[in-house]
């Protein structure tokens, strides 16, 4: 496994290039200085920080009533995912109890928001190794399209389209307006069958195997050491996904596939992926099938900034988010807000694994890899 | 003054301009445009001379390829970015005596040949009778040619193998 | 002026070019519209919409901001080279249609070579794309310069290997010849060979066009817009309109070259029109592999042509010459 | 390995406290131990996982490393706890242990100041390398004009 090499600016047949920050495929404000040698690349330094909010010195500042709409702010692109891991820190000092409803839809809207995510994901990554001006666009314009009926459906229960607030401490905030389930089977079922359309453009595609097949390779044994999670990990050949080895909110109760696949390069990322796509649908499925009825919160409606008071203690609390482990490390002190907080964001840890595996390949594939990484910079910047 | 023969000047006041370009100019890649200008211009006196096939053979070949190959030797041996590739002459002295010798030789050759015949008019498909000529009167240098050119590119391959 | 019995060769040339040159003009702004129509029926999109009745007037709208842009010049660039590179790109794409015959005696010059005359204008392109790559001084366009190099090498040989097969089977280079000689059998319809050599020739010419999937020039998810990247306003628009010309120059010639070129039902009149509908057609094989495929990499094109599409086409090249060496000895 | 079985391991080791209950494995190690109780949950415990290393400021009482890893196989969670103890900024680095580290150090260097020594590259990584200060310090005030803004 290759290091991280020392970057020697010096050679003279060396060209050093800014990939970024404000680059088509930074996927945000992502900068890489690449140390080139012809097209390939010999070093790298990433440099990220450029969306640092200052999330965890805000969340001191914060009340736990208050926290959860900012939460969605790290993960933009999966909003529910970093709120459902902020509550659940808070509810595991507190040993507050969630209602079985709330856990159902909570499982309902996370599902739903890994498709959606996924679904940018794949847009993102077919645009970065296609280009603005051709194959790539015409994938990342469907995968819009179905993310749109997803968007429809959050909006139809809280109102916004990109960041939720859908969460609170002790269960959730709005419970399904009538006629949103039907709206969701439909959703799910021409989701399902436009999934088999993007396959049929991919799958077997010659030119999609050329970009990505052992292409970013990462081994099992460097994706643990660096913490790199979620799609990426199971990649590389380690069956682990949070919602089966530490299930949360009532995760257990749902039947659901945890695809591994073992070369760990960019291929292998897509087909885990594309599992987790129909995985996901079955769960939502679920879902919808068994909600039960019942309170959607264990505690009243806010009315005050501290009416969650949080005793001293602290948790962990981590999430299966489309990009991998979310994770919130909370202490608290007593009062109506954090002594510390701590996000673990996916995207940081996946990441991080960059400089590890771009050493040695072209610039072409930087952005497959890149892609195939799904960094979401809110989250890598926090 | 007719067509044929205004075309013939421009040509030729462009071809000399911009080939004495290629050595008067400072920086390389400006020399290296002059150069594709140079043979594009003798092209042209070609294609006025009513030989379109070596006008067009010599545009494919040497203007798209040969200067394809020398910018590219240009990027790959020297320094990319950053200082401008600059040339500067030296032996000048040298350099002119060589000139000038060529010179009195190709006025020499021009002078015995007696070019200044009327030129005879072109009936037949000249790119037909070339490739006939090619394959029967003229097959033996043709194909030896051909030998030695690959015997070029052999060693070429040779020499550009990345070292072990 | 007052007779027009007697217009002199030169005056006929100079007012068919002026004729070619301004229905290629329209032609050019139009074919952007189409494959923008095109690219967003296959995206489930509609297009451009607002200008004009169904966005008719878009590429009007879109030349007349090219106009009126600011022309940025980079403080580093190679000014003379920059300023110069779009006009030297922007010449050869235009050229290629002067050996054009878009029906019989309708063309600026009908040459003896014009397959050939064809294929050396257009290899000249790549004067003006280095010149654009290297006088931005950008890295970018740079790595973009060095990639055109190694495309354009690898893929004029093919390319000429491919047009060279109806060349072979008309037994001229001249374009008219090539058209008559398939009043007859389209060449596109010679069993195998046509086929296959039309394949070659539509791969080579999206390479040659450095059009997806094999646009790394551009590579804009890589490069930006690579040798492109420092252009704005009018000089971007020559680039732009060099390489539409490029594209529609090539969809001509294998319109000529393997469909038949004019010919076609109704009066002789209609030839044209039915040039340019296969041309269209042949234009719209390309945008539609265009919005297909995902881009591929350099070294990955390159042995893509160095070692599957260089073989294959010589090995066609033979085959036609065996084929026509032994119709011509059933024949006598 | 299960998680009693690591509790059982870990408590051998002298210097050590191991927090009881929880379903994570807490550890409270001294600073000078850290790299080496590391390299022991790596290999025996097999928490070949680096999910995330920060550091909390207890006031007065100074700061404190808290690192999580992982063993994915086995479900054990081990949480290396370590006092840098009043004023003591210096913490050895876990970088040659988990490669995961080299971020998060970095991260946490940025938002605490704490020195990880043996780390390969202790730089800034979210804020700018003219920053002052160390924002996550309980000591920092937030409304700090920060230059070019003063």
């Amino acid at each position: 496994m290759s290091e991280v090499r020392e970057i020697d600016y010096t050679g003279s047949e060396r060209l050093t290039m800014n990939m970024g920050p404000q680059h088509p495929s930074a996927h945000g404000v992502f900068r890489a200085i690449l140390t080139l040698e012809g097209e390939k690349i010999v070093a790298v330094d990433a440099v990220i920080g450029y969306l640092h909010r200052c999330h965890e010195k805000l969340a001191e500042t914060l009340a736990y009533v208050q926290y959860p709409s900012i939460a969605s702010k790290t993960d933009y692109v999966a909003a529910m995912a970093s709120e459902l891991a902020y509550v659940m820190a808070a509810e595991k000092i507190g040993q507050f109890e969630v209602p079985k409803r709330a856990q159902y839809l909570r499982v309902a809207v996370n599902e739903l928001q890994r498709v959606a995510s996924h679904l940018l994901w794949l847009g993102t990554w077919c645009l970065d190794m296609g280009g603005a001006l051709g194959g790539g666009t015409s994938v990342f314009l469907y995968c819009i399209r179905e993310r749109e009926q997803i968007l429809d459906l959050f909006e139809s229960l809280v109102g916004a389209r990109l960041l939720y607030g859908f969460h609170q401490v002790g269960g959730v905030r709005y419970d399904i307006p009538t006629g949103w389930v039907e709206q969701c089977r439909t959703t799910m079922d021409l989701i399902e069958q436009r999934l088999g359309e993007y396959e049929s453009m991919l799958h077997d595609n010659a030119f999609f195997e050329m970009r990505t097949r052992g292409i970013g390779v990462i081994s099992s044994q460097l994706a643990q050491d660096v913490g790199v999670c979620g799609p990426l990990l199971r990649a590389s050949g380690v069956k682990y996904d949070l919602r089966r080895n530490a299930p949360y909110s009532s995760y257990e109760d749902f039947e659901f596939a945890v695809p591994v696949e073992t070369e760990g390069d960019c291929h292998a990322r897509y087909r885990v992926r594309m599992v987790e796509f129909r995985e996901s649908i079955r769960i939502v499925r679920q879902v919808l099938d068994g909600l039960p009825e019942g309170p959607i919160s264990s505690r009243p409606g806010v009315k005050s900034l501290a009416q969650v008071k949080v005793p001293k203690g602290e948790a962990y609390a981590r999430v299966e988010g489309p990009r991998g482990e979310v994770g919130c490390y909370l202490v608290a002190d007593g009062t109506n807000k954090p002594y510390r907080m701590k996000w673990r964001g996916a995207s940081f840890s996946n990441l991080a694994v960059l400089p590890h595996i771009i050493p040695g390949v072209t610039v072409a594939d930087v952005v497959a890899i890149m892609g195939s990484v799904d960094p979401v910079f809110g989250e890598v910047d926090r | 003054m007719n067509g044929e023969v205004l075309a013939f000047w421009v040509l030729a006041v462009g071809l000399v301009g911009s080939a004495l370009n290629v050595v008067l100019s400072k920086n390389l890649f400006h020399s290296v445009l002059w150069l594709a200008a140079a043979l594009v211009g003798t092209a042209g006196i070609f294609i006025a001379l009513d030989a379109e096939f070596l006008g067009a053979v010599q545009v494919l070949l040497y203007a798209g390829g040969v200067i394809t190959v020398v910018v590219f030797a240009i990027v790959v041996t020297e320094r990319l970015v950053g200082e401008r590739l600059s040339q500067t002459s030296r032996r000048i002295l040298g350099g002119a005596v060589v000139a000038v010798g060529v010179l009195a030789m190709v006025l020499n050759v021009i002078r015995r040949s007696g070019i200044d015949m009327p030129r005879p008019e072109m009936t037949a498909d000249i790119t037909k009778w070339m490739g006939i000529s090619l394959l029967t009167q003229f097959l033996l240098p043709f194909e030896l040619l051909g030998v030695l050119l690959l015997a070029g590119l052999l060693a070429a391959t040779y020499f550009a193998r990345p070292e072990e | 002026m007052t007779g027009t019995s007697a217009m002199s060769p030169l005056l006929v040339a100079l007012i068919s070019g002026g004729v070619v040159l301004g229905a290629l003009t329209g032609l050019l702004a139009y074919v952007t519209l189409l494959e923008r129509k095109f690219a967003a029926r296959m995206q489930s999109r509609v297009g451009p919409y607002r200008v004009g009745p169904h966005g008719l007037l878009q590429p009007i709208a879109d030349g007349v901001k090219l106009l009126l842009k600011e022309h940025l010049v980079p403080d580093a660039a190679d000014k003379g080279v920059f300023n110069l590179a779009p006009v030297i790109f922007f010449i050869p794409c235009m050229l290629i249609f002067a050996s054009m015959p878009f029906a019989p005696g309708l063309g600026v010059a009908d040459l003896n070579i014009g397959v050939l005359f064809f294929l050396a204008v257009s290899s000249m392109e790549i004067v003006g794309l280095f010149m654009a790559g290297w006088g931005s001084n950008n890295k970018y366009a740079l790595i973009s310069a060095m990639r055109a190099v190694n495309q354009i090498i690898s893929y004029d040989l093919p390319f000429v290997m491919a047009a060279l097969v109806p060349v072979m089977l008309a037994g001229s280079m001249k374009l008219s010849d090539i058209a008559t000689a398939q009043q007859g059998l389209w060449f596109i319809a010679y069993p195998v060979i046509g086929q296959l050599a039309f394949i070659a020739f539509i791969v080579a010419g999206v390479a040659a066009e450095n059009r997806t999937p094999f646009d790394i020039l551009e590579a804009e998810s890589e490069l930006i817009a690579g040798f492109r990247v420092e252009y704005s306003g009018m000089k971007f628009a020559f680039i732009q309109l060099g390489e539409y010309a490029h594209v529609i120059g090539t969809s001509f010639l294998g319109a000529a070259l393997f469909l038949g070129a004019w010919a076609g039902p109704g009066p002789s009149w209609l030839g044209p029109l039915w040039f340019t509908i296969k041309a269209l057609l042949v234009f719209v094989l390309f945008t539609w592999v265009r919005w297909s495929f995902l881009r591929i990499k350099v070294d990955q094109i390159l042995s893509i042509s160095w070692k599957l599409l260089l073989p294959l086409t010589l090995l066609l090249l033979l085959a036609t010459a065996v084929v026509i060496v032994i119709r011509s000895g059933a024949g006598v | 390995m299960t998680s009693d079985r690591a509790r059982a391991l870990l408590s051998q080791i002298t210097g050590l406290t191991v927090a009881d209950g929880g379903p994570a494995v807490t550890v409270h190690v001294p600073t000078e131990q850290l790299a080496s109780v590391a390299a022991f949950v790596k290999e025996t415990i097999g928490c070949a996982f680096f999910a995330f290393s920060t550091a909390i400021d207890h006031k007065a009482d100074g700061l404190e490393t808290v690192a999580y890893v992982e063993n994915l196989d086995d479900n054990i969670t081990v949480v290396l706890r370590a006092k840098l103890g009043a004023g003591n900024i210096c913490c050895p680095s876990l970088v040659p242990v988990y490669r995961g580290a080299n971020w998060m150090e970095r991260e946490t260097y940025d938002m605490f100041g704490v020195q990880f020594e043996g780390h390969p590259d202790l730089r800034r990584i979210l804020l700018s390398d003219d920053w002052d200060g160390h924002p996550l310090l309980k000591s920092y005030a937030v409304d700090t004009p920060y230059p070019p803004y003063r």
